[in-house]
């Protein structure tokens, strides 16, 4: 071992820290993935440099091996099988570092026993954990939550028979210390294959993505651990750093979805997307976002187009869509208002709201004015709107409002609805516009959803 | 197809049943329009601009009536005017069924179809035919601005280095269209608003004006008849009404009431002792006059000072925003007209909810329920 | 003195990896855990130095390990390239 | 001493010079106050309120003015009433010196001490008694109001089923203290205001009403006089003026004229060929009737249609909103007198620039040199 | 030296870390400070235990006296001379440094020569550029820049020369590399003390704290050197931590001050206050705010009073003035508006301005209903108000507005002026309120400013 | 190797610095600054430790860098405490 190649493991940490933390910001994330991917380039040279009496042929063919399944792995997935992808990645991750701490072990077992445990347990974990979350989103294993009565306690049990076996192998095998540590050795890689199974299989497949992120936690945790059996700073630091950094974004993720990492680990909830069936026993599929997200797409738009209806005059939000709409027009964007001649209770009502709010006359327009407008819009944001942006009354002849003109609010590029739940509204029929694919719902109170979305926009 | 529109002669009524843009609509639609000379003059259309949309100018009110296949107006006809009518024809017009007896007996003998604007249902759809809202509304927004013209005090807050005027208190009883704009009207002038109706989800909507709403604890929510419109309500919650009524207006400076009862006359909000407590300087802008109104002094197209409260008991408001308002009503009438015809003919389907909502007598037959009713109980 | 030193290096390490994300906008959640997952291939390292240990198992697991760490690496920065790549406004 | 306060014989002139809250300032500082029976009452003040307050109902005119030592009135006084005037005593209301010759020539001869609340200076000290402006105020204020009662369309923007209505076209001409407030409430019920001016420094407070301002290209900025008044302008500018007025008053639905030139008559603003060109339906509201009207068809006191267009010539328009329009102009006259008492004597400081300024006749002198110039011209 | 001293300053580090972070957050400041101070007590108790051979008797006669002295110091010093209190500190901290690495090099000679050069060239020169800095906020030297010609030149020289000293020293001494090393490194130390005195000299009074933190940040970075000297890990941790977290503050404070940090030390600005003489001759000595200050000040009050004036409605600020009170009051203030009776252009201007941003009526008092509330109020805001706060009015007979009742903002504990310029108002005159002590000016366009002070109230 | 892993720790640690300060509201910046200052006077374990060279200069120059030092940490610490304290609110 040259002193030297720990020096070059600290400079490829570096372009880790870098990579992570532009990967953090939209704009110069693709350059933190490529100065991440250099970092790599970095070690894995002044490993082979520096190392001797290394066995090139094994290590390249598997290095050969594992580009070539990388690189059509990467190519060929589908943009929409993205998080199944990094979780089989992550799996291959933990998977390898277990198997490390394991070759370690088995040719010099007066290696750490304790230490090569933690890394094999956590590799192992993260293993099958990994594919359980693979198979739920790709949809090998139900999606639904697989619980059953006893489950977390199976699960702790594992974890402490486990724990027993890392600490005092010798309490419960052979007293003779190697072939005592070889058995529960074994017995560790075991428990911890189905310990990954047994947490991950009891989560829904909506809460996968954060069960994903604390899994490639994991697995940094893992090599971390197999850098202290090898002592190997390299390892060391890229797994501390991506252990650390992991849990604070599941945490993050967690956070954006509004509930605690426990009550997704533990919670078995993982709820499906909320489907709502309406009064005419119809299925609409919705998207639910929240203002977060919601803040996300509006800063990607360049013409946005909002609609007011009785709703938002009940919240008596008329000051923050203007609030919003100034924000977005001073980052250069479009805004415009449609106002439909019905919405509202009154003739006018939507004109006197937005009067309020000294919204400027020019901005508002009607049906006849703003219908095309639609077309090239990239945000249509719906607030307390319902009826007037049915789309039934253009082909549905059996629907009550069949043949009013409504504001072709659906070929925007996408559709923003913004009210408190469900319920229809005047007219009392469903609207199927909710369920459409370019539709997304933000429920809450115009006001307060308005106010926090303000929030999120500033903050991007 | 002949579509007639006769200048209107009831007093105060400047409004008329076509603008040139509805007659060019007409045309469009394959009708032949005739229009009386100086129909439009009192709402600022004049006969050139009515020519030329396509129309054709008749001196001779008698010869449009008595030849058209259409014939639209405003206001119900009289009786020499329906009796001249074409058989068979088609007559539009505001008309409450239940104060022209003697009229709809005359349709019935020479088999006129008659559609009232009053009747159009009150449903998302019929909504660009609705001129019970498209009048009300300016009815609502005039009724503040005459009221505040009468008001001896200022609408909005005000401080100045001559003292600070408090904002004028404006009470809005019923807040139906027309009470939902006096309330918007009245916020907008920066006087402080509250209002009140009988129908419980008036509430919400008030509260979306930015108004308050006085709310008549009740035990049973009973007061919505069918169709949206509110029914006469029990005597007990009268009661408790007048009593919160009183409190409210002696403290106010500006009451508008819109309170009706389709078919019936209007519930009297408002008694003499009541008006009695009122501060002088206070006006009552009583919108529901032409239904007897909801003033117990109210008086016909009146405006009376009694002991200093001043009660304007106009009827017709809309008549005087008649651009506006014959511009809308005309656009209400024109979207009914091309709802029922079919390749520049009439088709009458009474499937339809719209056309069966809003006629009352066709093929000599009454055909709305209420006035069949009405002329059962004689 | 050796274990203390790489015990400091790690301790430090946690805080960095701690204090360097604060705010990740949504939509880079996925992508950034597909990176730092693919960081986390640095078992790739250790995969290496493992076949350098003596006995065909080790050999052996060494193998299995460089050809899973190297699928984690390759794939892992390749597939955040293409998540990155789509966000690119036109 | 006595303050006497007479009941306004002037038609339309609703206002009262005290209200009771005057009336106890008065007595607290020291005055005995006689009130003339029913001088609050068209402004909805009851005698009682008065009594109330205590002041000593007095039923005969003519008792008052012949013994009050300061009598405070609203408008000027009738050549009767001021040669039954105390001699040396004290007189206050709105005055216009140069409309009333020879009033001012009997106040001379009985050394009568004559304040005018025309002429109280215009500065930030002098606010709280400058009835001007709390009279323009009202003016401005109310013009709207009246106008948009006239008015045959909507102010505001809406979107109705029934068509979209255009927020209705305001043009303010002149933008002082009235123009400023005819702006605001204009705003206020949504429609689209412009306005101008001839001082170059009101475009700013336009603006800061929300309102746009007309500019007319000029190259000096002569429009500006003494005091913050305007001059009569060069004739080149009034040319620009013309065409520029012209134009926009015939797209606008309603013109609010305030242009004003202390002692002069008002500048001619709206020729009779401009009134041609205007749509028929649009409204001129002139607040300078009084003083000849800012349109030339303009007929004081008089509301007349001329070829559909409609003139308001009320000249008295704070009289309209009395309650009010009393309140703040007795706070005024209060303030003014409460600052020239000392020790409930009146003490004329003519070193003071508020009292010097808004007297005019003293000890048989003009004190007031614009009306010295009048009458030195003949 | 045993080995678990490094754990022992490992640990200390934990606490240094977690103390900055929590000293950056206003809530938990002072806990952070504690954790520090503990960290600090691990540090050296472990110190003193580990290693042998310690002089204890100079030791703990130097802690003796060094504790009183800095209780002293931090006992009398008074408030509003912290700043300079912490320049004496660091100048202190720096020369420590330097002094270790001084005993060590000329005990043993042989230990590298570099890197204590570089210990005690950093060290000896925020010794004396924190004097400077000292003696400037005391005004034992002249606050304002003191500058001349070649200034920078002569820096520059300095650094050189050392730099050539500190890699070089045999090119220019003795060819004795003992001797030659011992002789370099007395210039170095000359140098450094000069050039310490040099760049703090040209820097005004008014940047100082910035030139503060970065001597901070020096120190830290002496401390760190001293660590390499001694290879001790608890220096270089700490060390470390200071000199980057203080660069990063010094950063932030630059930021703060809209200038970059080059500017700062090279810029020899430095401006002082400004004041203006207002036409009649007076001079007004104010204090011109940013909103970041600003902001900090709102936050800390309970009850704020706005005082609208003409200019707000010039600016048609009364949008953004209900955002700033919305978010105020969200945040459980009080917060009223005061209407003076001639405010604006017309009789109730201010009126209709604020029903415009649909403001509660109950919230606007009139001068009588106000006047009182000034009292117990924390922040008074005038906003393009100008004769209407006008104090000559109450005491000054000669002034043209004396008489005229006007709003006692000055009565509150602070008030916050904006303005575009120091103008007069319509009255023309001068208004002494702006000097006031407890007045302080927010310059810029009303809407433009509450914009970002709002901004900046959301980022507290 | 000592040199390396010394290097390694000084470069996290730095990165640590760098990243736990992000935003400081403008009353903190004396406050943290007197506080970041006082734990730079970590100096005085050096202090303590160069007491042990031997020669007298060394320990003459150990003993003024303890009391040197001493006083930045207890001073500082205790003007940064006095200085929160002032904000604590009423
Ligand atoms: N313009 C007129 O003159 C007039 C008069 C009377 C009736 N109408 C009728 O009213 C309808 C108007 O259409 P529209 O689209 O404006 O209204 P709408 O169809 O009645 O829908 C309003 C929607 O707003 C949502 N909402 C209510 N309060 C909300 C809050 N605080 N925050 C967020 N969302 C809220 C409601 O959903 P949640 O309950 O789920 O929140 C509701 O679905 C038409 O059917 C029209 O015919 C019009
Ligand atoms: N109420 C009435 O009826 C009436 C009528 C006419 C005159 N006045 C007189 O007007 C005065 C009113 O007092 P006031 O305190 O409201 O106003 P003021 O004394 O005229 O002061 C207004 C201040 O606002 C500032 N300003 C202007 N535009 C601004 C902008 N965009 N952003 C920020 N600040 C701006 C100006 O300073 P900078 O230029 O430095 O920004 C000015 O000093 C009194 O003297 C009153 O007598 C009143
Ligand atoms: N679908 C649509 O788009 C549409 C459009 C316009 C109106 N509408 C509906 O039509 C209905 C009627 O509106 P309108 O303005 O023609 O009503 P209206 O003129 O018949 O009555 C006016 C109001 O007076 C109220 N009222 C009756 N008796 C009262 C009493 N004793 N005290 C107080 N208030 C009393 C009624 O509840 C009503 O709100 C409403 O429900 C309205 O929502 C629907
Ligand atoms: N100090 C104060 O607090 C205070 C209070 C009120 C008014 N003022 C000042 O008093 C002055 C006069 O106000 P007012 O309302 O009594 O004015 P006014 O009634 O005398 O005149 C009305 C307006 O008409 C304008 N005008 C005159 N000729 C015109 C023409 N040919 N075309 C267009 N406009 C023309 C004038 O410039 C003026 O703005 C203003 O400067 C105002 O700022 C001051």
């Amino acid at each position: 071992m040259d002193k030297y190649v720990n020096l070059f493991y600290v400079i490829a940490a570096i372009f880790f820290i870098l990579g992570i933390k532009k990967l953090s910001h939209p704009k110069t994330a693709r350059s933190g993935n490529a100065l991440a991917a250099f970092g790599m380039f970095i070690a894995i040279i002044s490993t082979l440099v520096t190392y001797t009496a290394l066995d090139y042929l094994y290590i390249f063919a598997g290095i050969l091996i594992g580009s070539i399944i990388g690189v059509i792995f990467a190519q060929k997935v589908e943009m929409t099988a993205m998080p199944q992808m990094v979780a089989i990645f992550n799996g291959f991750g933990g998977g390898a570092s277990s198997l490390v701490a394991s070759a370690e072990f088995l040719s010099s077992p007066d290696s750490t026993y304790f230490i090569v445990c933690i890394s094999v347990f956590i590799g192992s974990l993260t293993f099958t954990g990994s594919f359980v979350a693979f198979g739920k989103l790709q949809g090998f294993i139900s999606g639904k939550p697989i619980t059953f009565k006893g489950q977390q306690i199976l699960n702790a049990l594992l974890v402490l028979v486990a724990l027993l076996l890392i600490i005092a192998p010798n309490l419960v095998f052979d007293s003779n210390i190697h072939s005592g540590n070889l058995s529960a050795f074994f017995v560790v890689i075991i428990l911890a294959l189905l310990l990954g199974i047994g947490l991950t299989i009891p989560i829904g497949g909506a809460d996968m993505p954060v069960v994903i992120s604390l899994l490639n936690s994991y697995s940094g945790v893992a090599a971390a651990s197999t850098g202290f059996v090898l002592m190997n700073n390299g390892l060391i630091i890229s797994g501390a750093l991506v252990g650390a950094s992991g849990l604070i974004l599941t945490n993050i993720m967690c956070k954006g979805m509004n509930r605690s990492l426990a009550n997704v680990i533990f919670g078995a909830v993982g709820s499906e997307q909320d489907s709502t069936s309406g009064s005419d026993g119809k299925q609409i599929n919705i998207k639910s976002y929240s203002t977060e997200e919601t803040a996300m797409i509006l800063d990607a738009a360049e013409k946005v187009i909002v609609v007011p209806g009785y709703g938002l005059a009940v919240a008596q939000a008329q000051h923050a869509v203007r609030e919003i709409a100034d924000f977005l027009e001073n980052k250069g964007k479009t805004v415009l208002y449609a106002i439909h001649p019905v919405a509202g209770r009154m003739p006018g009502h939507m004109n006197v709201l937005l009067a309020e709010a000294n919204i400027s006359y020019d901005k508002l327009k009607d049906l006849d004015e703003i219908n095309p407008e639609f077309e090239d819009c990239d945000v249509a944001m719906v607030l307390g709107a319902n009826d007037v942006v049915n789309p039934a009354a253009r082909h549905d002849t059996s629907s009550p409002i069949y043949g009013m003109p409504i504001l072709n609010v659906d070929k925007s590029r996408t559709v923003m609805i913004n009210k408190r739940t469900m319920n229809p509204g005047f007219a009392g029929i469903q609207n199927e516009l909710f369920g459409y694919d370019n539709s997304i719902m933000v429920f809450g109170d115009a006001k307060d959803m308005l106010t926090d979305l303000l929030k999120d926009l500033k903050e991007l | 197809m002949i579509i007639a529109i006769p200048k209107e002669y009831n007093n105060g009524e400047n409004r008329v049943a076509a603008t040139p843009q509805s007659v060019k609509e007409y045309i469009q639609s394959g009708l032949e329009v005739w229009i009386e000379s100086g129909a439009g003059e009192k709402s600022f259309y004049s006969n050139q601009d009515y020519i030329d949309a396509g129309a054709k100018l008749i001196s001779s009110s008698e010869e449009l009536f008595t030849n058209s296949d259409i014939l639209i107006k405003v206001d119900p006809p009289t009786l020499d005017e329906s009796r001249i009518l074409k058989n068979n024809s088609i007559f539009v017009s505001l008309f409450q069924t239940v104060k022209h007896k003697n009229i709809i007996e005359i349709f019935l003998d020479k088999k006129i179809t008659a559609f009232s604007m009053h009747l159009i249902p009150r449903t998302t759809l019929a909504q660009k035919m609705d001129a019970l809202s498209s009048q009300s509304n300016i009815a609502g927004y005039m009724a503040v601005l005459m009221g505040a013209t009468h008001l001896p005090v200022y609408m909005p807050l005000l401080m100045t280095a001559a003292g600070t005027i408090p904002p004028a208190k404006v009470l809005v009883l019923g807040a139906g269209v027309a009470g939902l704009q006096a309330i918007a009207t009245s916020n907008r002038l920066g006087a402080q608003v509250e209002a009140f109706d009988v129908r419980p989800e008036v509430k919400e909507q008030v509260e979306s004006l930015g108004a308050k709403f006085i709310e008549v604890a009740q035990d049973t929510p009973d007061g919505v008849g069918e169709g949206g419109y509110a029914k006469e309500t029990s005597d007990e919650y009268k009661q408790k009404q007048q009593l919160l009524i009183k409190e409210k207006i002696s403290k106010s400076n500006l009451v508008i009431t819109t309170a009706l009862i389709p078919g019936k006359p209007a519930p009297v909000l408002i008694s003499k002792d009541v008006v009695d407590v009122m501060k002088p300087g206070a006006v009552i802008m009583d919108l529901a006059a032409e239904n007897g109104g909801n003033c117990e002094l109210t008086e016909i197209d009146q405006t009376i000072n009694y002991n200093g409260v001043i009660i304007d008991g106009t009827a017709n408001i809309p008549g005087k925003m008649p651009f506006h308002a014959s511009q809308l009503y005309g656009k209400n009438i024109a979207s009914l007209i091309t709802y029922f015809l079919i390749a520049g003919k009439p088709v009458i389907d009474l499937e339809d909810e719209i056309i069966s909502g809003s006629i009352f007598t066709h093929e000599g037959q009454i055909t709305h329920q209420p006035t069949i009713d009405f002329f059962d109980r004689g | 003195m050796e274990i203390i030193n790489v015990l400091t290096v790690f301790i430090l390490a946690i805080f960095v990896g701690i204090e360097i994300i604060t705010k990740v906008p949504p939509t880079l959640h996925t992508p950034l855990m597909s990176g730092s997952n693919a960081i986390s291939g640095i078992a790739v390292v250790g995969a290496i130095i493992a076949t350098k240990i003596d006995g065909s198992i080790s050999t052996f697991l060494g193998l299995t390990a460089v050809i899973l760490a190297t699928i984690n690496v390759v794939g892992g920065f390749m597939v955040t390239d293409r998540m990155l790549k789509m966000f690119k406004r036109k």
